[in-house]
Parts: C-alpha cells; sequence; structure tokens
C-alpha cells in the first residue's frame, strides 16, 4: 500500500465515519442522553430519505425538502413523544425496546402503503454535485465532504447543547430522576418533548442529507440501526465526544477492514466492540458513575 | 362421476411463496402481476380448472423458509408453488419441496444448487442461474478488448456464484480476474473498495449487485471520478430497476442479462402492452420471469387436461415444452433451467437497450445434478 | 392454607390439551405447534438471563445457531446420527460457547451488556455467514434426522411429524420444571437478587459473578436446546438463525409474553407465532393480510402500553399475587 | 437564645398563607396513610413537621408537590386551587424541596446540579446565586468537578440544600436536611436556616433533632399515622415532655 | 501473631476487647485521581469493642469502609483480618469471611419484602447455594436467622410489607436487619442511625451495644449522643487522615478534634 493509496483511505475512513456520526446523531440524543431505547431510530432515517425524495420530487430541491420536512418530522416526533413513548418513562426499559420494535413494523407498512416499494434516487444539488480529483483515475464527491462539514458542526452543537448549556444539563438530570427535576420547577415532560422530537428530527434529517449517497429504498433503515447502536455504546452512553470519535473509529477499521483482511470484514466492526467493551466495560467515554 | 372428473371440477391450488413485505417486496409483487397475467391471457383457467391462489409472505427470511415452504405445501395441500425471490430462502424451500415432491417453479432465485446438485423432477425454473448471467459476459468483456479485469460483489452466495459464472467464461477467452474484491452483505459503503480499484488500475471493473445496493455502486462509482475512465460492466440486475434512481450514473454501462428493453419482438410488444394496460406500470425482467412461470405451467396442465394427479405425465410436458417468451423462446435443461439466450443490454437514457446476443443459447452446466 | 391457583395448574393443563393435539389436527398445524414450542423453550432460557438474572441478552441466537450447526456438522452427512449423544454433545457446546464467551461478555452491564452479547453472536454470524464451514450464506442441509434408539428398537422415528412433536412436548415440559425449580432454589433467589441489586449481593457476600455465569451458561445450554430441535424440524439451518433478527424476535416473544414468569414467554412464543400466522393468512383477514405487518406492530405497541406485564400479565389476575412472590409459599 | 427566636416573629395572619393543605387522604395503593390532614403554611412562617419514622411526614410533603396524588382533599397555593397541578408547576410558584435520601443528580457534576436549578423568585429576584451557595458551602467549591455521586453523604447533603437554594424560593421544604451531616456542618445549616428565616422565607422543617427543629420554628405540627395530632405554637410542645413522649416518643 | 504495643493497650483499657485485634490496617491510602480521600490510615478493631470513627463530611470515613469491606481497593496499604491480608479482596470475599456492613445510603432489594431481604442476606451463609433443586423458603434455619435479624432490628411487624413501601427511617432499619442477617464477626456500621428518629435509635443504640460483646464493630456515626454512648475507643479523621485516637473521653476534649468536628457542640442540644 504506497503512501497517497493509505492516505487517501485515511479520508475514506473519516469521512465515513462522520457519515455514520450523522446517522448516529439523533440516536445519541435519544439512546445516549436521554435514555430511551429506540429501535424505530432506522425507521425515521428512512422515513428523512423518503420525505426527501417526494418532497424534492415535488419541489424540485433539495434544500426546499429539507426546509419543509424538518418541521413535519418535529411534529411526527412530538406526537409520538406525547402519545406513546411518555407513558413508558417509568417502566422497565425493555417496554420501550418492545413499543419501538412495533413502530419499526407501522412505519415500514406504511412507508410501503404511502410511497410504494422502488429504489428512487435524490439528485444532489447542482451547487455541491462536482468532484475533486484526487489522483489521475479517484476523485472525491464535494458532496460528501459538505456533509462531513455538516457533520461535523453537527458534533460541535450537540456537545455545546449537551454539555455547556442548561437544557442539557436539565436532560442529563431528567434520565437519573425525572421527580426531582420537576420539584426544581422544570418542566421535564415538555423538554423531553421537544428533545425527543429533535431527535427524531436529526435522524430524518440524517436520512435527507444521506439520500443522495445512499438512494431511497425499502428497509433501509434496518441496516443502518445496529451501527447507529454500536456507535453510541462504543463511544460511551451519554457521551458526545465519544459518539464522533466511536464513528471515525468504525469507519475506519471498516474501511481498512475491507481492503486489508477482507475475509472478515463483516465481522471487524463487532470485533471492535467486543474487544472495546471487554477492555472498557463502559465504553471510550462512559460512565461517570 | 370419476375421480379424474372429479379433479377437473375442483380448483387448481396454486401456492405463491414470495417476499410481499421487506427489501424485495416489490419483486414479489411484479412476479406474482406477471404470472397472473399469464393466466388471465388463458381465461383464468389452466387445463380447464379454475385457480385458486394461496399467498405466503415469505420475507425474505432463509430462516423462516421451510416454514412458509409447508404452509403451503401442508396446510394448503397446494398443487404448485410458485417461488421465490431470495436464494437463501429457495435453498430452504428445496429441501421441503424434494421431500414432499409438489411441483415449484422458481421464477427468480437463482441458486446455482437449485438446478445443479439439488435438482429433482419436480422443480423447475424459469429464470436463470447465477452462473449464467455472468458467463456470457467474459466472453463480452474479453471481446472488449479488456485483459485485466476486477470482480465487485457482495460476499454472499449469489455474488459469489456470479463471480464464478465471469471467472470461467472471462478466463475461457483468455482474460485475467486480477482481483475479487467482496463488501460485506449488505452493506452499501463502497468507498475503501472503489479507491482500491483505482489503484490497482484494471482494464475493466464487473459487479453484480442489485436493488438499492446497485443504485448506491453506480453513483458511487460515477461520484468517485471512475465511471468514464475505467469500464464497468456487470450482470444485468446491475442496471435493472434502479434507473430511475441513478440519474445519469449508469449510461452507457453495459450488462448481460436474458431480458432487454426494445427487443421489438411481437411477443415482448404484446406482453408488455398487456401488463402495462392490466396493472398500470412498465413490466420488468421479473414480472415477464413471472410471466413464463405461468406458462410453463400453462404448458404442462394443458397437456394433461388439467389432471394434476398424472405429475409424470405433467412434468414431461413441462421438460419438453418450448416456451414462447417476451424474452424469446426457451426451453428447458436436463436439470430444469432455462436454456436462453443472454443479451447484452446497455444503458440508454432509461433503458437498458439491447445491443444484440451476447451468448446463444446459453445452458447451466448443471453440475451436481444427478437427476 | 394453600390456596387453589389457576395459574399454577395452567401448564399441567394445557399440556394434557396440546399432548392430544397431533391427533385431532393436520399435519400443517402440528407441525406449525412443534416449531412454537421449539421458540417457546428458546423464549424460556432467554427468560432466566433477562427476566431473573437481569442479563438482557441480545445474541440469545448465537446459542441457538449453533447448536442447530453443530447438529449439521456433528454427524456424517448420510447418516442419521443418534439423539442419545447428539442432543447433549449440541447443548454442550453451546455451553461450552456461554461459558467462554460469558467470562468475557459479564464484564459489562445493562446497555453495554447488550451489546456485546450482540457482537459475539454477529461474529458468529459472520463466521457462518463468510466462510464455507457450514455451506456459506446458502446454509447447510441435514440430511437425516437423528434417530433415538433403545438397542435396535427405534423409541421415536424423528421423520415421523407426531413423534417428533411429542419429543418436544415432553422436553418442553422437563425444561419448564426444571427451571421452575430451580428459580425456587436458594440459587434462583440469589439470581433475582442479582437483579435487583448487584451490589448489594455482593456486599452480602454472594459472589456474583459465578451466579450469573452459571445461569448464562445454563441459558446458552437450553438456547442450544431450542436451536437443536428447530435444525431437526427442517433439516435445515443457515447463518439466519443465529441473526440479530433472531436474537431480537424471541427477545420480543419474551417481553410480549411477560418477563420473569416462564410461562409467559410460552405465551409470548404463541402468540408472536400464531398472530403473524393469522394476519398475515389472506383467507381469514383477506386483502389487509398484505398489511399484517401494520396490525401486527400496532397490538405490539398496544401491548407495550397498556399491558405492564405483558400478556402473562393478563392472566396473573386469576393468580392473585404479584410477580416477585408468585412461586413460593 | 429560643425566646428570643420565637418572639421576634408576630403570628401571621391568614390571608397570606403560602401553601395549605386541606383535609388531605393520600394512599399509596390500597394503604391510607394520610387521614385527612390539614397543614398551613404562612409567608414568612417555619413550620416543624414532626411525628416518628413511617407517619407520614414525607407522604404529606410530597402529596402537597402533587409528587403523589392525594385521593381527597385540597392543595393551595398563595389561594389559588393546585390540587392537579403538575409539580413544576407547584415548585415555579416558589417552593424548594430537599427530599429524604439526597436525590442529587449523581451524572451532573456539582457545578451543573447547581447551575441547572438556578432561578430567580417569583418576584424576579435572584438572591441566592452561584457564588452564594458556594461561599456558604465552601466545601462544594472544592468539588465543583466531581461528579454528584464522588461525593461523600455529607457532601451531598450540601449540594441538594444549595441546589434547592438555587431556585429562590419562599418556601423551603427540607426533609431530613440535616441526615449524615457532621454536627458542625450540622449546626452550620440550622444557622442558615435561621438567616433564611430572618430573611423571610418560609420553612417546613422535618428532622431528627426535635429540640432544634422546635427552637427554630414557629409552630410545631405532629403527625401520628397519618393524622395530625398536635399544631400549635412549638413552644407549646416543648414545654410538654408529657406531650413529647406520647406523639414522638422521647 | 502481633505485637501490641503498650500504647495500644493503654487505650483499650476501659473496654472489654480481647486483646489480639481480629481486623487491623496499616498504611491504608485511598486516592481518588488527586485526590487522597484516605490517607495512612492505621487502625484495629477488636471483638467486644465498637471503634467509632468520626469526622467531618468527606473526611473519608465512608472510604474506609468501603477498603475495608472490599467495595474498593486501596491504593497502597494492608488490611489483615485474622492475621491474612485481604486488601483488594472482592467485596463478596470479604464478606464472606465475616465482616459486614451497613450502607449509608440505603442499599436494599426493594421490590422484595422485608422478611425476604432479610432471608437472602442470611442465605448467602450457608452452603445451600447450588443445591438447585430445594425450594428456598424450605431451609429452616435461614429462615430463622432472618427472622431474628428482623427482630433485632425491630421490623418484625413489617416482615411481610415490600421495601419500597416503606418509610425512609424504616429502610434504615431494614439496612441494619441485613447486616445482621449475615452474621458476621466484624461490623461496619455506616451511619446506621441516620433517619431514625429518637425512639428508634435508642433502640439501636441497645442493640449495638448488646452486639459488642462478641461481635468487632466499626461505627460511624455523626449522633454524638449515640457515639459517646457506645464508643470504646473514638477515632477522629479529617482530611483522609487520622487527627486523633484513643479512649473516648481523651479524644473529646483534645482542642484539635474540638476545632476541627465538634465545634462548640450541644449549642442547639438543649
Ligand atoms: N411508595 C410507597 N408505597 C406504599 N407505602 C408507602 C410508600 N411510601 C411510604 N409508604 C408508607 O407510608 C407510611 C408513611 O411514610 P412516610 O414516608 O410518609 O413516613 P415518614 O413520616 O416520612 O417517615 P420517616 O421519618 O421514616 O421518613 C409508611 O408506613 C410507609 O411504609
Ligand atoms: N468515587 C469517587 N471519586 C472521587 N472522589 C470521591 C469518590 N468517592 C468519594 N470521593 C471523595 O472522597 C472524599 C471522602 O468521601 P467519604 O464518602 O469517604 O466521606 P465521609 O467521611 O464518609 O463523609 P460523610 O460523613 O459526609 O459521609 C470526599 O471528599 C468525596 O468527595
Ligand atoms: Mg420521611
Ligand atoms: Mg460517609
Amino acid at each position: 500500500m504506497d503512501l497517497a493509496f493509505f492516505l487517501i483511505q485515511l479520508l475514506n475512513g473519516l469521512q465515513y465515519g462522520l457519515l455514520l456520526f450523522l446517522v448516529a446523531s439523533g440516536l445519541t440524543l435519544i439512546f445516549g442522553i436521554m435514555g430511551i431505547i429506540n429501535l424505530a431510530h432506522g425507521s425515521f432515517y428512512m422515513i428523512g430519505a423518503y420525505l426527501a425524495w417526494s418532497l424534492s420530487s415535488m419541489t424540485g430541491s433539495l434544500t426546499a425538502a429539507i426546509l419543509i420536512a424538518i418541521p413535519l418530522t418535529v411534529v411526527l416526533g412530538m406526537g409520538l413523544e406525547r402519545l406513546l413513548i411518555q407513558h413508558l418513562y417509568k417502566r422497565d426499559h425493555l417496554y420501550q425496546v418492545l413499543l419501538t420494535y412495533g413502530l419499526i413494523l407501522v412505519f415500514e407498512e406504511l412507508r410501503s402503503v404511502i410511497w410504494g416499494d422502488d429504489v428512487h434516487g435524490v439528485a444532489v444539488p447542482a451547487l455541491l454535485s462536482h468532484s475533486i480529483p484526487l489522483t489521475e483515475n479517484l476523485s472525491y464527491p464535494v458532496y460528501r465532504l459538505a456533509i462531513s462539514g455538516v457533520c461535523l458542526l453537527l458534533a460541535a452543537g450537540l456537545y455545546f447543547l449537551i454539555q455547556k448549556t442548561r437544557l442539557g444539563m436539565m436532560i442529563r438530570a431528567g434520565a437519573s430522576n425525572r421527580e426531582m427535576v420537576q420539584s426544581l420547577g422544570i418542566d421535564i415532560k415538555l423538554i423531553y418533548t421537544l428533545v425527543f422530537a429533535l431527535g427524531i428530527a436529526l435522524a430524518a434529517f440524517a436520512g435527507m442529507i444521506n439520500a443522495p449517497l445512499s438512494s431511497v429504498f425499502p428497509n433501509m433503515g434496518g441496516g443502518v440501526l445496529i451501527i447507529c447502536f454500536v456507535v453510541v455504546v462504543i463511544g460511551g452512553i451519554g457521551s458526545v465526544k465519544g459518539a464522533l470519535i466511536a464513528s471515525l473509529v468504525i469507519g475506519l477499521a471498516e474501511t481498512f477492514g475491507q481492503v486489508l483482511v477482507p475475509e472478515l470484514a463483516g465481522m471487524v466492526v463487532y470485533f471492535l466492540m467486543a474487544v472495546v467493551l471487554v477492555w472498557r466495560p463502559e465504553g471510550l467515554f462512559g460512565g461517570r458513575s | 362421476p370419476s375421480g379424474a372428473a372429479l379433479a377437473q371440477q375442483a380448483k387448481l391450488k396454486v401456492g405463491l411463496m414470495l417476499p410481499y413485505t421487506g427489501t424485495f417486496a416489490k419483486l414479489g409483487v411484479a412476479i406474482t402481476n406477471g404470472f397472473k397475467l399469464a393466466i388471465e391471457e388463458r381465461g383464468g383457467k389452466l387445463g380447464g380448472r379454475d385457480i385458486e391462489y394461496f399467498t405466503v409472505d415469505d420475507e425474505s427470511n432463509p430462516a423462516k423458509a421451510p416454514e412458509n415452504t409447508s404452509k403451503l405445501v401442508q396446510r394448503d395441500k397446494v398443487d404448485v408453488v410458485i417461488g421465490t425471490v431470495h436464494s437463501g430462502v429457495a435453498m430452504g424451500m428445496a429441501k421441503v419441496i424434494r421431500e414432499s415432491g409438489t411441483l415449484w417453479i422458481n421464477p427468480n432465485a437463482g441458486a446455482d444448487e437449485v438446478t445443479g446438485p439439488l435438482c429433482a423432477p419436480n422443480i423447475f425454473r424459469t429464470s436463470f442461474s447465477n452462473w449464467q448471467t455472468t458467463y456470457g459476459l467474459g466472453k463480452v468483456v474479453k471481446g472488449k478488448g479488456h485483459k485485466n479485469v476486477v470482480f465487485i460483489t457482495w460476499k454472499y452466495g449469489a455474488g459469489e456464484q456470479a463471480m464464478g459464472g465471469f471467472k470461467e467464461g472471462f478466463e475461457k477467452e483468455g482474460g485475467k480476474l486480477i482481483k475479487e474484491l467482496f463488501v460485506p452483505f449488505p452493506q452499501v459503503e463502497f468507498q475503501a473498495l472503489l479507491t482500491e480499484i483505482a489503484s490497482i488500475k484494471p482494464d475493466a471493473v464487473v459487479a453484480f449487485f442489485a436493488g438499492g445496493g446497485a443504485a448506491k455502486f453506480l453513483k458511487d462509482y460515477q461520484a468517485a471520478g471512475l465511471k468514464g475512465k475505467i469500464p464497468l460492466y456487470g450482470s444485468g440486475f446491475l442496471t435493472d430497476g434502479v434507473l430511475d434512481a441513478v440519474g445519469d450514473a449508469a449510461e452507457g454501462i453495459e450488462t448481460t442479462l436474458h431480458y432487454a428493453d426494445g427487443l421489438g419482438t411481437k411477443k415482448d410488444d404484446a406482453f408488455r402492452l398487456a401488463y402495462a394496460k392490466t396493472y398500470k406500470q412498465q413490466p420488468d425482467v421479473y414480472a415477464m420471469q413471472g410471466y413464463d412461470a405461468g406458462q410453463l405451467l400453462a404448458a404442462g396442465m394443458e397437456a394433461v387436461k388439467g389432471n394434476v394427479s398424472d405429475k409424470v405425465g405433467m412434468i414431461k410436458a413441462m421438460e419438453t415444452a418450448k416456451i414462447d417468451s417476451p424474452r424469446g423462446a426457451w426451453t428447458l435443461s436436463k436439470a430444469h433451467n432455462p436454456v436462453q439466450d443472454m443479451y447484452l443490454r446497455k444503458v440508454v437514457g432509461k433503458e437498458n437497450k439491447v445491443q444484440g446476443v451476447a451468448w446463444k443459447a446459453l445452458a447451466d452446466p448443471a453440475r451436481g445434478c444427478k437427476a | 392454607m394453600r390456596s387453589f391457583r389457576f395459574v399454577d395448574y395452567l401448564p399441567f393443563l394445557l399440556f394434557a390439551a396440546l399432548a392430544l393435539f397431533p391427533l385431532v389436527e393436520s399435519t400443517f398445524y402440528t407441525q406449525l405447534l412443534t416449531k412454537i414450542l421449539i421458540m417457546a423453550i428458546f423464549a424460556m432460557s432467554l427468560d432466566l438471563l433477562i427476566g431473573y438474572t437481569g442479563l438482557v441478552s441480545f445474541g440469545h441466537a448465537a446459542y441457538f445457531g449453533l447448536a442447530g450447526y453443530a447438529l449439521a456438522l456433528m454427524g456424517p452427512k448420510y447418516e442419521a446420527v443418534s439423539l442419545w449423544w447428539s442432543l447433549p454433545a449440541a447443548m454442550g457446546i453451546c455451553a461450552a460457547f456461554a461459558l467462554v464467551t460469558g467470562i468475557l461478555i459479564l464484564r459489562t452491564r445493562g446497555i453495554y451488556f447488550i451489546m456485546v452479547t450482540l457482537a459475539f453472536a454477529q461474529m458468529l454470524y459472520f463466521v457462518f455467514h463468510d466462510t464455507k464451514l457450514g455451506g456459506g450464506s446458502d446454509g447447510i442441509y441435514i440430511y437425516e434426522k437423528p434417530l433415538m434408539k433403545l438397542g435396535d428398537a427405534v423409541l421415536i422415528d424423528l421423520e415421523n411429524l407426531n413423534h417428533f412433536f411429542w419429543l418436544v412436548l415432553v422436553l418442553i415440559l422437563l425444561v419448564y420444571l426444571f427451571l421452575r425449580r430451580i428459580l425456587q432454589s436458594p440459587f434462583g433467589k440469589a439470581l433475582v437478587g442479582i437483579k435487583v441489586n448487584e451490589h448489594r449481593m455482593r456486599a452480602l457476600g454472594f459472589p456474583v459473578f459465578r451466579y450469573q455465569l452459571a445461569s448464562f451458561t445454563l441459558s446458552g445450554a437450553l438456547a442450544g436446546m431450542a436451536g437443536y430441535l428447530a435444525a431437526v424440524q427442517y433439516g435445515f439451518v443457515n447463518p439466519e438463525i443465529l441473526s440479530w433478527h433472531q436474537s431480537g424476535a424471541v427477545m420480543m416473544m419474551v417481553i410480549l409474553g411477560g418477563m420473569g414468569t416462564l410461562y409467559g414467554p410460552v405465551i409470548g412464543a404463541f402468540a408472536f407465532v400464531l398472530l403473524r400466522e393469522f394476519l398475515s393468512n389472506d383467507a381469514w383477514t383477506g386483502i389487509f393480510a398484505k398489511h399484517w405487518q401494520l396490525a401486527m406492530g400496532v397490538f405490539i405497541v398496544l401491548v407495550a402500553l397498556y399491558l405492564p406485564r405483558g400478556l402473562a400479565g393478563v392472566l396473573q389476575r386469576f393468580g392473585k399475587k404479584p410477580l416477585e412472590e408468585a412461586d413460593d409459599e | 437564645m429560643t425566646e428570643a427566636l420565637n418572639a421576634s416573629r408576630p403570628p401571621a395572619s391568614a390571608a397570606d398563607t403560602l401553601l395549605e393543605a386541606a383535609g388531605l387522604h393520600t394512599f399509596y395503593g390500597i394503604s391510607h396513610i394520610l387521614h385527612g390532614v390539614d397543614f398551613a403554611v404562612r409567608t414568612g412562617e417555619t413550620i416543624g413537621l414532626m411525628g416518628r419514622n413511617g407517619m407520614g411526614k414525607t407522604t404529606l410533603i410530597k402529596s402537597m408537590l402533587g409528587l403523589v396524588r392525594p385521593r381527597q382533599g385540597i392543595v393551595s397555593v398563595r389561594g389559588v386551587d393546585m390540587t392537579h397541578a403538575e409539580t413544576h408547576a407547584i415548585a415555579r410558584s416558589g417552593i424548594a424541596y430537599v427530599p429524604e435520601g439526597r436525590g442529587i443528580f449523581p451524572n451532573l457534576s456539582v457545578r451543573e446540579n447547581l447551575v441547572m436549578a438556578a432561578r430567580a423568585n417569583v418576584k424576579g429576584v435572584s438572591e441566592w446565586t452561584f457564588d452564594r451557595v458556594i461561599h456558604t458551602f465552601p466545601r462544594l467549591g472544592e468539588r465543583l468537578n466531581n461528579g454528584g455521586a464522588q461525593l461523600s453523604g455529607g457532601e451531598q447533603q450540601m449540594l441538594t440544600i444549595g441546589r434547592a437554594l438555587m431556585t429562590n424560593p419562599d418556601l423551603l421544604i427540607l426533609d431530613e436536611a440535616t441526615e449524615g451531616l457532621a454536627p458542625l456542618i450540622a449546626r452550620e445549616i440550622w444557622g442558615i436556616i435561621k438567616a433564611i428565616r430572618a430573611s423571610g422565607i418560609a420553612t417546613i422543617i422535618v428532622d431528627k433533632n426535635y429540640a432544634a427543629v422546635m427552637a427554630l420554628s414557629d409552630r410545631s405540627v405532629v403527625l401520628v399515622k397519618g393524622r395530625v395530632v398536635f399544631s400549635g405554637e412549638s413552644r407549646e410542645l416543648s414545654d410538654n415532655p408529657d406531650l413529647m413522649h406520647r406523639f414522638l416518643g422521647v | 501473631m502481633s505485637e501490641v504495643s503498650s500504647r495500644e493497650l493503654a487505650g483499650s483499657i476501659s473496654s472489654v476487647a480481647e486483646v489480639v485485634p481480629i481486623l487491623r490496617t496499616s498504611g491504608l491510602t485511598k486516592r481518588f485521581g488527586g485526590l487522597v480521600a484516605v490517607s495512612d490510615v492505621s487502625l484495629d478493631l477488636r471483638v467486644g469493642e465498637i471503634h467509632v470513627v468520626i469526622g467531618p463530611n468527606g473526611a473519608g470515613k465512608s472510604t474506609l469502609t468501603n477498603l475495608l469491606s472490599g467495595d474498593l481497593p486501596p491504593t497502597s496499604g494492608t488490611v489483615h483480618f485474622e492475621g491474612r491480608d485481604i486488601a483488594g479482596c472482592s467485596a463478596d470475599r470479604v464478606s464472606r469471611l465475616g465482616i459486614g456492613r451497613s450502607y449509608q445510603k440505603t442499599n436494599i432489594f426493594l421490590p422484595f419484602t422485608v422478611f425476604e431481604n432479610c432471608r437472602l442476606a442470611a442465605q448467602s451463609r450457608t452452603q445451600h447455594a447450588f443445591r438447585l433443586f430445594h425450594r428456598a423458603p424450605r431451609f429452616r434455619d435461614i429462615n430463622d436467622k432472618a427472622e431474628k435479624a428482623m427482630a433485632a432490628a425491630g421490623l418484625s411487624h413489617r416482615a411481610d410489607r415490600i421495601a419500597q413501601t416503606l418509610s425512609h427511617g424504616e429502610q434504615r432499619q431494614l439496612e441494619i436487619a441485613m447486616c445482621m442477617a449475615t452474621q458476621p464477626r466484624v461490623l461496619l456500621l455506616d451511619e446506621p442511625l441516620a433517619g431514625m428518629g429518637p425512639h428508634e435509635s435508642q433502640r439501636m443504640v441497645e442493640l449495638i451495644k448488646g452486639l459488642a460483646a462478641n461481635h468487632a464493630i466499626m461505627l460511624i456515626e455523626h449522633d454524638m449522643d449515640a457515639v459517646f454512648a457506645l464508643a470504646h475507643r473514638l477515632t477522629v479523621m479529617v482530611n483522609g487522615e487520622v487527627l486523633e485516637s484513643g479512649a473516648p473521653e481523651d479524644v473529646r476534649s483534645s482542642p484539635a478534634v474540638q476545632l476541627a468536628y465538634l465545634g462548640g457542640e450541644g449549642l442547639l442540644h438543649d
């Protein structure tokens, strides 16, 4: 492997890692910070992608589609939290697992009824549709780089929100003792509704801006679900920084895994997770208590 | 009334075991549509008997395949099973079908084994074997003057078989498969391997992907700047059903398959028209395969005049039938896989335009078939 | 005074009723029932972990599938193996695998535990999916079903669906009684204590790790029994039987049915399989059959919302006592 | 000293009732805990709530805060019916709660525990600030970046009190606030309570140190098995060893 | 096996203690990052003696308990129990050796009944653990121990209550009962009286007094009345270090202790 090749693979790995973070960001919030196990995360990712496709074919612009879709997903998230999730906070976490598993089936079927089972493509916005040549026959799509930028912004934003703002503190406090937060005069119910909706919107947003790269197809959420959990858990629950680093690590591992040990490529991520957790049972940056 | 007459009055029980939910739902629907179209064209009857359908959604889940198959075979006691899309599911079906002896027409799943080691008198296929879809491609790619080629696919049975077929065909012509690249199934992150391709600089790349993965691959190939620099070929599934999704990323790519757009034969035109009229959408290769499954069943039923209990007679008739298919006429090999022309197609706009025949009457070698 | 509790005797009533089933029903339903019972064994084994030891395994299919593959690879290809040794051997392999992986996995807790179990299962999945060891992604056939012989006489012919059904029925009863007994023993009480407050158990002097490992291993072995039977039933195994979907499905059965009750997971297995059967059968639900997932999803959501103890909670209304003490005195 | 404390407070009039509970009946499942409890705190008043273990003190407090829903009875804040209001709304009207057994957020640092609770009082005034709390509990200042779970028991207790003060309450409810505090610190807490009292903030004190409670409070309320058996001036109670023995077992 | 200095002997004159300490630490130290929570602590516990440890909040008392009980491994130093070094042993090992503890922050099985809580505790002492096929409630010996522990802590009337539904003070009593049910020879009690009313405290003081006869007890308490009613020996910790150790009267009058801990004790007490 020569140096240029190695560097490009490094870039690939980092870029893929950022993409993973993008997809996992919503889960970081809902699962990592609020402590709700949301198996339907992938479904919201899929919904985002389908919204991006159907709205951009209506409006002719991905940007417009995203601007319309985000409020829609926020409303969807709020509705779900108020209607369903809210009733489970006091119960065993596993009922969240059950409920969100049910939601996967519901959303998948609704998707089929509303949008059908076809594979669709979404055009990259013209502004970002060119590539930067790297070697004589390889170039790098600008859109991918742009997404990486968005990911970094998101990561910084999330980190700031969770670690530095009072809202972030309230959310984290709510995950450990809701009653106490309420007794301090904080409407944790409302906050949780909003933050859950934000998490959903993030998942959907990931689906939207990823749609031009990944295409839009049935069950696309199922594939990302597990990897998102892996990211959040390897990083350490509750840590945005951990999630970011974990996604980069996984991105690199997968990239180099495919190139260096192609026979074992499928296993690499899980092997990595097993090693990390056996070595550090609380994830890379997890566990303050 | 005699037993045969009684049998004549009863409906023919047809079991459809296809994916109706999940990734392959659309394929399942297309096959069902095609199949039913073939029956409708015969007045809704086969060999004088009405049809009663039994459907099972196999969810493309191989783990449930034996159970789902036995639903049709044992619960519903169907006379014939039509299915399925996913090769792994087909493997599970084969197990049950071979034990029960029920007639099975496979309208898609290309696992070589089905008409190889697992072949049986009651097992038929109207689609292709994975080997078939790429074997002829070897000659094509060599014919274009490419000597050193890279093959890329998912690491799973179908991918490996398609690669095997290509390798055999290509190396027979004197080409060299210099690298086999595998992406874990069903992952769709190709960037690392595209980079590797760029650094290997082969004369050409051959790919075997389908559905959402194919769409993503084509787009990534273009975005990485490889398109136009290193020619891309593939089995037809690479560009089937995804052209809407990929924009111009597939433009000009050549593939081989047993079907194509713009064949222009009378039969094909008629089929397309009828299908479009009935279902308000264009047929695809899957619909065509379903349609042929109907035709093959019809051939058998007519030969025995609806008396399915004459299994031997029916199988005989089906084995020797010459199917007038939209893809062009085909017959069955000894292992009950179509002996068919493989077309060379090229993506032009939103169509897989036929360029010619890559291989005339290609027969699967049916390795391991002892029947 | 010992009051009559419906729930106590229900399993035995059911057992009797089920034993007669093959005599009145067609082969398919016998087969379906067999499959449900096998899943029920699988689910019970998981309940030992989730419901009683507080270890939520999201990779339990690993042990289920491993036993299937063990059977497929154990015997000569075209000769029947003896059930007498192959079943214990398969379970033994699973137990050993659970023991070894358990030592590593049990370092973690909570959600991390969930994910490491998943990781180990996925690694096993890819071993079978990506290598030719067990036929790769296409799977592998078991051409001859195992034989259960005593001397030269065939005791149970597993090719006979009814015999197989009865075998499974007896096994599930044994597993149920076995687990029930264990859970009422001091060992079982300690497991529940660990589930509730691991830290305190340790301070009280319980070697928590050993208890957990014992439970994990036992659970793995029982999952192996189920996996072995599943492989026998259809004579076919492929990597999907140890995929996370399978792990997820059995977990849903446990939660849906009601954790920590043993019979809850059995109910869950019945509900999960039968409901899907019913909803997706167009003979019953007509054009809605195509959208069975929707109805199934809504059902699951409703159970999660309104039945705080799963389906078993409905039954428990008949037996007056709450979860924790339901099984003693 | 006790004399002086009591003498300095004129009896408050019924009009400025801050928090009032009337005829509360509270159940946990089928067990009937509170049997028609009447209870009121006036602006600026300090009340000692006493009773042996398990008599319903905490339950009464929780019932008034909406953390447990009474089955019967009315809770009002400043004359406004809040029986069915949400806990946070009740708290917002100027009530801060230091629960028994603490209730710090273990996953937040000391600083965050304090900062997240900061709020001005109903009039928009912030008398208690982060700095003032740290000044009051210097020990916390040394541990600002510790996680809540990494504090000693007493430090956790200080943190909970400090956090309650950060909300600038008009009524501070202290349920066993001195539990686990070293005598020196406990004395400081009593001192703070005295200061709080002097600044016009009303307090409800539940504590096992009956002597201190009675010395510091204007009125005492004693619960026995969910019923108010005594309600009146603290001195009345402390001067009557017989009552003390009957109700409190001392 | 261990030399007993004359000073130590002198210190325990007031007690009925055996001469040989059952548990002794030397140079015990625990660091959390930069913070030295317990610093070079050497003390011993004798059967028949109540050794009270007091000190300001955050002095390291609970951490010391955690080191002795195996909840935390020490950074350095030794803990000798009956002559063998148990520093760094796991908590369950230590417990089985006969060192029982209660927690400052209530640590019980909330969804179980009071009886079941105590039964589990008693069970930990038996050899029945892996006898899988016997119903747990049939073990008489265990039940008896559990009953006794409940009675001692004054909780018998609550035997069938779910622990979660107990009041705070009752939960504190249960905490002690569970510790007792494991029948330890060394008792490490971390603020057992916290949360108990005067009445209940009184009973607990009697209980602890009674236990002293055949147990070695380390007691951490902030309730000075109880401390001086119980202590045979008093150790004052400040900032992780032992400030003073000796007979209660001597320690009480030490100016350093007055300043660091007691202050003008009793100001509000009377
Ligand atoms: N969650 C609950 N469920 C059922 N019963 C409860 C619950 N919480 C408390 N109880 C019971 O209610 C009664 C009153 O409890 P409460 O906590 O109000 O007492 P308390 O006066 O605060 O006692 P303490 O001084 O011990 O804190 C007790 O008998 C207790 O057992
Ligand atoms: N896990 C930890 N990480 C960091 N610091 C800790 C940890 N646990 C305790 N500390 C610190 O160590 C010091 C000693 O704590 P410890 O709990 O032993 O005090 P204590 O003497 O029991 O006090 P109290 O009387 O208040 O219970 C405290 O300052 C505390 O903040
Ligand atoms: Mg209380
Ligand atoms: Mg302490």
